[in-house]
């Protein structure tokens, strides 16, 4: 590991969890949960080193990030709208909301714009059904909203920090 | 045998056998020549349990069980080809066919290929669900094999023998439900695969044509089916 | 720790709570804090302080209320009143009356049926304390259940507590809980485990979140009996990365209960041991099934094998391993303090004691619910839940998500026990109850849960893998109307195939949704398929004549 | 003497390597003449399929509107229709475009691999459809008799067990695919 590498607090928290775990491979998702926590998103330096430290092989770690939906291997916007898609807001209107989103911003689901502004994502479930449909905007769970409301809120959202 | 092991007394398709009580029904029905279809199964690897070929009836149970992970009990009584499951072993065999692009007539294991005699095992004629035609890619990076997506079947053969047999684990499996995919390190070429041994076994236990010998054309391709027992019975005898 | 000892830690906290006049607990769970519930307590705590209350009114968080569509749901001690939909510019009013009559404009009735018909055994701190203090806990028998258990029975007296309750699995599958434990415990193994699966998959429901959010000691403490009556001294609650409030509140309960001794070594000085960790889960529906669950914990992808062997007997690393969802463990603690007559009084004659369900869709009172056995959907629907949205005419509940089915107006007076609701081809589930009215198509809503499973679906076993990707198409095929008789005779059959086929539970019940609109709703596919229409008008079908097929 | 039944042979998508096949019955070719009359087909010279078939062997993909067209009218005119060949039960060779994008297939099929000033062909043609399609896609087939090409032995045997009246049982006979 090179100096930069080592003085990375990211790399640190990683560090933290594998040894928690006495760096079995049990450790091995509880790991993956650490570095998309720090880094936002799972790398190939960062599979590599976590693959290398746990003595997992490449191929394994990266069967296990692709098959749980929670980790991405792609770096998000600055940023993100998960979209609940339970079954209670999809019958309140969750198929609506979408087009208006991905016609408004151009952007798909699980995708994020070509400016890195936003990162659209579907959530199967986030357990808000009673405020169906329900939005997730940067961490705050909006509810009760309409294809309108949604699409001013993530155009506020976006331009704040402009 | 060691003296501790118990043997258990069934019934397969009205035939009463013997086994040890660590044997699953798989097992010992070859073992008394009652054949069993299978695809996932490949004696010398861990049982997988995926393909569902080998289901059998066992009376007293509402669901089919996969013979391959069932252990034998004390008085079981196991159908193995009654019309209901022949009837979804072929429906199965339709669906594994419908899922990918295995245009047999232009396959390298054209005649060798495990699909394809299974086909005429369960006695398919014809596939009647869609065909889904996907769009996937060949991987012929590799200076000696050829992996090519739109033959394969998730078996997981190939990843297993890496693992288990070579010791690589360069193979795996990634995403999942209808877009999983056999994948190389971390989903490289397998031509950069710094892992790969170059060993070959993952060709010679694949059932079709997914993995190949380059420079193999159509119907050339046939698979050692001995390197597997082989190794498996070397190992063994090492110990 | 002798349970003198965490009585007076109780009896001071309550001493503590009994010194004002006045509790005002606000409902600090996960919807009404998204309705800002959290700036309301800040005000709330504010004008307290300004209008010199402080001696006789405290200000407490709290668990889940129930009446998530009127969050932010306030109360004052309890039942003195509840009020809904507050804001923070309502805390001067609220604060100015606690002494006189209650703020009429925001007042919901606590007579009202939502409340009334509700019996309370795995909520029954819900709403009452404030789940991230263990001494609100500890004042309402917290651990007492743990305690005697540990100090007077044996755990074989555990387990026959269990089985005469009735309880039975309250993740889905319905297996009676004494005669898992008894396996378990039975089970031959240096090691055992037990695992709480709060991996709540099913789109639509929330009970697992809320009760987490809630009330995370009752679960520790239903895992801790739990562990000594099968032998386990380790702890897994496998818990959804989607809920960080849920994860956030059973850690600070983890480490407040280590630190008052109900967790670790030598629990309230007797030689049984038990420890609890948290293993998070990364958005895989699959993995409610208990041997992916457990393949996930051993941090592989959570594809499951096929039982037996049973986790009972084989399970984490190969060791016996107990499985049960975190409804079933809040139940616990209750029923051994209770006793087991008490809870195997309520309900029906297979179906005892109660069912939370998470209420949403198409309804007035959406919520978090407790009712027993037995009770009607109709009673649900219309005397709890409201009735129906905007007046609009019912259509169906969906119980059992992607694994269950959709009930007609027919059956709306059935009882709701696991045997009836097989009977209609849908299943208990873990407790999520969509309502729908007549805006929602019926083939939309199965295409909505194929699409669920088919993206879920592991890809280990063909079946499942292709089989629930083709019913998709064919349901897309059909909600377009571009479909004939054969492609739903087609769909029909794969039904049946990847049904009887698939290796587990969510390829075995993945057709359900289908099979049961099919059933109940087959006007509708055939709308679609030969008049070209959707009769609810949710699908878009192009009326052009395709120029080639 | 027995009545002769009616036999008719086409292909549509297909290379003709069927009809070779059916070619390589050989001598056993005039059994066939004496069991079958052929009514239609590319080895006669009639050009309007017949109203009413007992037999046919229907070679090839269904590729083109046209193809749609002549399966169907097939189908109401035959008693048995046997779908001949691998192309015809599964598509075979001609699906292989079928994970393409019809106008990238035109585009590398005409413009791509053809030298000099080279256009996509017009409507005159038979409409292409976004996918070929095996012939049970679109029409009930009583016999799938598989093989690329099938052999001569099966193709014989599958007549004569029509023929007696009897239904081929070729799954066992022949590999699939």
């Amino acid at each position: 590991m090179n100096d930069a590498a080592s003085k990375d607090k990211r790399r640190k928290l990683v560090d933290a969890t594998m040894r928690r775990f006495g760096h079995s491979q049990y450790a091995l998702i509880e790991t993956l949960h650490t570095v998309q926590e720090a880094y936002g998103f799972l790398d190939d330096d960062n599979l590599k080193y976590v693959a290398e430290e746990l003595r997992v092989p490449l191929s394994k770690i990266f069967g296990v990030a692709t098959f749980y939906h929670f980790f991405t291997l792609k770096p998000q916007g600055e940023h993100t709208a998960v979209l609940c898609t339970g079954t209670a807001c999809y019958i309140r209107g969750v198929p609506g909301i979408l087009s208006a989103i991905k016609k408004n911003f151009s952007v798909d689901a699980g995708e994020t714009t070509e400016d890195n502004r936003l990162s659209l994502l579907t959530a199967r479930c986030i357990g808000s059904c009673g405020l169906a449909p329900a939005i997730v905007l940067d961490g705050e769970i909006a509810g009760q909203v309409t294809p309108e409301i949604v699409v001013d809120r993530i155009g506020r959202m976006i331009q704040n920090d402009t | 045998m060691s003296s501790s092991v118990k043997i258990k007394t069934l019934t397969i398709d009205e035939r009463q056998v013997g086994a040890r009580e660590d044997q699953t029904i798989l097992e010992v029905a070859r073992e008394n020549g009652i054949r069993i279809p299978t695809l996932c199964y490949l004696k010398g690897l861990s049982p997988y349990g995926g393909c569902r070929m080998c289901i059998v009836e066992i009376a007293g149970s509402p669901k089919l069980l996969p013979s391959c992970m069932t252990t034998v009990e004390e008085g079981m009584v196991v159908s193995t080809q009654t019309e209901r499951i022949k009837k979804y072993r072929r429906s199965l065999l339709e669906l594994y066919f419908s899922e990918r692009n295995h245009v047999c007539s232009v396959c390298a294991t054209n005649g060798y290929c495990e699909l394809q005699s299974m086909a005429q095992e369960v006695e398919m004629t014809h596939v009647h669900f869609p065909y889904m035609y996907p769009h996937l890619e060949v991987d012929a990076t590799h200076e000696r094999f050829v992996l090519d997506h739109n033959r394969c079947i998730s078996c997981t053969r190939c990843v297993r023998v890496c693992e288990e047999v070579e010791g690589a684990h360069t193979l795996d499996i990634k995403d999942r439900g209808i877009d999983v995919r056999i994948i190389t390190d971390l989903d490289q070429p397998w031509g950069e695969s710094e892992t790969c041994t170059q060993c070959g076994k993952c060709v010679h236990v694949c059932p079709t044509g997914a993995l190949i010998e380059r420079g193999k054309s159509v119907g050339e391709m046939s698979k050692r089916k001995q390197l597997l027992p082989y190794l498996t019975k070397m190992r063994e005898a090492q110990k | 720790m002798t349970p003198e000892d965490f009585k007076k830690i109780g009896e001071t906290h309550r001493k503590k709570r009994d010194g004002f006049d006045y509790t005002i607990n606000v409902c600090t769970a996960a919807a009404c804090v998204s309705l800002q519930s959290d700036k309301v307590k800040d005000e709330l705590t504010r004008q307290v302080k300004e209008q010199d209350k402080k001696d006789v009114c405290r200000i407490s968080g709290t668990g889940c209320l129930g009446l998530c569509a009127s969050g932010p749901l306030v109360t004052i001690n309890n039942d003195q009143a509840l009020y809904g939909g507050v804001k923070p510019e309502d805390a001067a009013e609220i604060v100015k009356n606690i002494d006189k009559k209650p703020v009429k404009r925001l007042q919901i009735p606590a007579d009202m049926p939502f409340f009334a018909r509700q019996t309370k055994i795995a909520l029954e701190h819900c709403g009452k304390t404030d789940p991230e203090v263990i001494g609100d806990y500890l004042a309402l028998e917290g651990y007492e259940a743990l305690y005697n258990c540990l100090t007077t029975m044996e755990p074989v007296e555990v387990i026959d507590i269990m089985v005469k309750s009735g309880l039975r699995g309250r993740g889905g599958g319905g297996y009676p809980v004494g005669l898992k434990w008894s396996t378990v415990h039975k089970a031959v193994g240096a090691k055992k485990f037990v695992i709480c699966n709060a991996d709540e998959g099913d789109p639509g429901a929330f009970m697992d979140r809320s009760m987490l959010e809630s009330d995370p000691h009752s679960i520790i403490e239903g895992m801790a009996i739990a562990g000594y009556a099968v032998g386990a001294s380790h702890g897994y609650v496998y818990i959804r990365g989607e809920y960080p409030l849920a994860i956030k509140r059973l850690k600070a309960a983890i480490r407040q209960a280590e630190r008052q001794g109900f967790l670790g070594k030598n629990i309230c000085e007797t030689p049984f041991s038990f420890d609890v960790e948290i293993r998070l889960g990364a958005g895989a529906f699959v993995c409610g099934e208990e041997t992916a669950l457990i393949a996930s914990i051993e941090g592989r992808r959570g594809t499951p094998r096929p039982r037996p062997p049973y986790p009972a007997q084989y399970g984490i690393w190969g060791h016996p391993t107990l499985i049960n969802n975190v409804e079933t463990f809040a139940n616990i603690s209750p029923i051994v303090r209770k006793g087991a007559d008490y809870y195997a009084s309520i309900g029906t004659e297979r179906s005892k004691g109660t069912k939370v369900f998470a209420l949403a869709g198409s309804i007035n009172n959406t919520g978090l619910i407790e009712v027993p056995m037995g009770i009607t959907l109709r009673e649900i629907v219309y005397d709890i839940g409201g009735g129906i949205l905007g007046g609009k005419k019912f259509k169906a509940v969906q119980t059992g998500g992607p694994s269950g089915g959709c009930i007609p107006e027919e059956y709306l007076d059935m009882k709701v026990d696991y045997e009836s609701l097989a009977q209609v081809g849908s299943i208990m589930g873990s407790g999520g109850m969509i309502v729908m009215d007549e805006t929602s198509c019926m083939v939309d809503v199965a295409k909505y849960f194929m699409d669920f499973c088919q993206s879920e679906s592991c890809g280990k076993c063909a079946p499942c893998r292709v089989g629930t990707a083709q019913m998709y198409n064919l349901l897309n095929l059909i909600s377009q109307g571009k479909a004939t008789m054969h492609d739903m005779e087609l769909l029909e059959e794969l039904c049946d195939v990847v049904r009887n086929t698939s290796l587990c539970g969510l390829g075995q019940t993945a057709a359900n949704p289908v099979l049961s609109t099919i059933r109940f709703f087959r006007d509708e596919y055939l709308a679609h398929i030969n008049d070209k229409k959707c009769l609810a008008g949710v699908c878009v079908i192009e009326h052009k004549e395709e120029p080639v097929l | 003497m027995k009545k002769k039944l009616t036999l008719a042979t086409l292909w549509l998508d297909g290379c003709s390597g069927c009809h070779m096949s059916l070619v390589d019955v050989d001598e056993r070719l005039i059994d066939v003449a004496g069991i079958y009359d052929i009514v239609f087909s590319p080895l006669v010279d009639v050009k309007e399929f017949p109203e009413k078939v007992d037999v046919t062997l229907l070679e090839g993909a269904i590729s083109t509107d046209e193809d749609v067209e002549m399966v169907k009218r097939v189908r109401k005119s035959t008693k048995t229709l046997i779908a001949f060949g691998d192309c015809a039960v599964t598509a075979n060779v001609p699906s292989m475009r079928n994970h393409f994008k019809l106008e990238d297939v035109f585009k590398r099929g005409y413009l791509e691999t053809t030298p000099g000033n080279s256009i996509i062909p017009d409507e005159k043609l038979p409409k292409l459809l976004e996918k070929a399609y095996p012939v049970h896609h679109f029409v009930h087939v009583d016999v799938f008799l598989h093989g690329c090409p099938p052999s001569a032995d099966n193709i014989f045997y599958t007549l004569v067990e029509i023929a007696e009246g009897r239904t081929p049982e070729l799954s066992k006979r022949a590999r699939f695919g």
